[in-house]
């Protein structure tokens, strides 16, 4: 499953949900992902006060259902959720939560860690953060790409 | 065609999306990119390096050698950078 | 921080805790253990009506306290959590809660699969189902032994 | 020393754990599981096979080559099974 919203989410509940009813479940593989707080603590004594999260809307949600369907062929899941907020959040908020459920937990582990290494490549987020010295686009990790490309190899 | 900008390529050409004919001579994205930068202003100065730009055509992500027809969405955006 | 309890868990309130005043975190992985519910579903037509962990008192603790600090060694960790239950659990109640908090991404999936892989050789707990056809001792899985060896040979 | 036995070993051996003097001639985890298969009874049934058995001597795993002496805290269970 996967939303987008801009209100903040309740992982414990959004897990419970998950895993209700359906008793092949062996395992639960989550990753919560967070505005990190820099407060006073960046190298150039900046302070980042706020994140602003723009998307593509159709896009956003068809990249991750591919996503989705690529790690379902993948591995043998049960359940697979993305939730991704956006719009404004504060320092030490919940950015975007992935979890999968499955009958073993390799193939939650692997699932999870392959959803969020696509998530950050292929899925049309961008993050604006802004500081005491003013806002800027965030800059995307050359490693995030090369984690992508080490499961595409595979 | 529709055309999307996201991101700063919204902020420098104050635009976030225009329905645009598929312009003369232009039958790809590097087409597009190019007829857009000689636009001028705020275009002249988001298209100034197209490397640093990302293509999607009806959602999809694209090269800039993806061909373009008059019905397309095409979006331009920088590397993504959300979760 | 390891707990060890008979009382089942909460997934959210715990991971809030763990991140709480740490603004350094970047991601949380964790990992929920779940009984599997084979009603009806079991091959043989066993029916597991419920599980038993029993455990080492003194010695769990310490072999978890000892995975723990290797996985510290080896990621750069801002916080660890190992929650396991034991006593007598029903069909799709929660086992075992493995959480894992880093500034980034990979330090988090890499340690909590580390962290479980480890646990479920190392630890001393043993399971005991108890079904329509009475009860047995879970026999241990030879993948698990393997999986722990592949981390000792990186 | 200490003795515990955990899962079937505690139920086929009808004992959680046992205090015992370290046995004349036993050196060795190996010696004291076979002090312990020719009490008879349960102990004959749950040390019969020793490839089904796992070892810890204060709380830290060992192999049957371990040594023992009088102060320790022996443990014998079957390979685990949690998480």
């Amino acid at each position: 499953m996967i939303r987008i919203q801009t209100e903040d989410f309740d992982v414990g509940a959004e897990i419970k949900n998950l895993v209700s009813g359906k008793g092949n479940i062996g395992g639960v593989c989550s990753f919560i992902g967070l505005v990190r707080d820099f407060s006073g603590n960046e190298p150039n004594g900046e302070n980042i006060t706020s994140l602003t999260l723009e998307h593509y809307p159709g896009m956003t949600e068809k990249q991750l259902e591919k996503i989705e369907t690529q790690a379902r062929q993948r591995w043998d899941l049960i359940e697979t959720l993305i939730i991704h907020r956006v719009g404004q959040l504060q320092p030490s908020e919940q950015i975007v939560l992935v979890a999968t459920a499955a009958a073993h937990r390799d193939a939650a582990f692997e699932s999870a860690k392959f959803i969020m290494d696509f998530l950050k490549t292929e899925a049309p987020f961008w993050k604006k953060e802004l500081g005491n010295k003013g806002a800027k686009w965030v800059a995307a990790k050359q490693s995030d790409s090369a984690k992508k490309e080490t499961w595409e190899n595979e | 065609m529709k055309v999307l900008y996201f991101a700063w390529l919204k902020e420098k050409t104050s635009l976030a999306e225009e329905d645009l004919p598929l312009p003369c001579g232009v039958s790809t994205v590097a087409g597009l990119m190019e007829y857009l930068k000689n636009r001028g202003g705020g275009f002249s100065d988001a298209f100034a390096d197209i490397t640093m730009i990302r293509v999607a055509v009806n959602m999809e992500h694209v090269q800039v050698s993806h061909p373009l027809s008059d019905s397309d969405e095409v979006a331009f955006f920088p590397p993504v950078t959300g979760g």
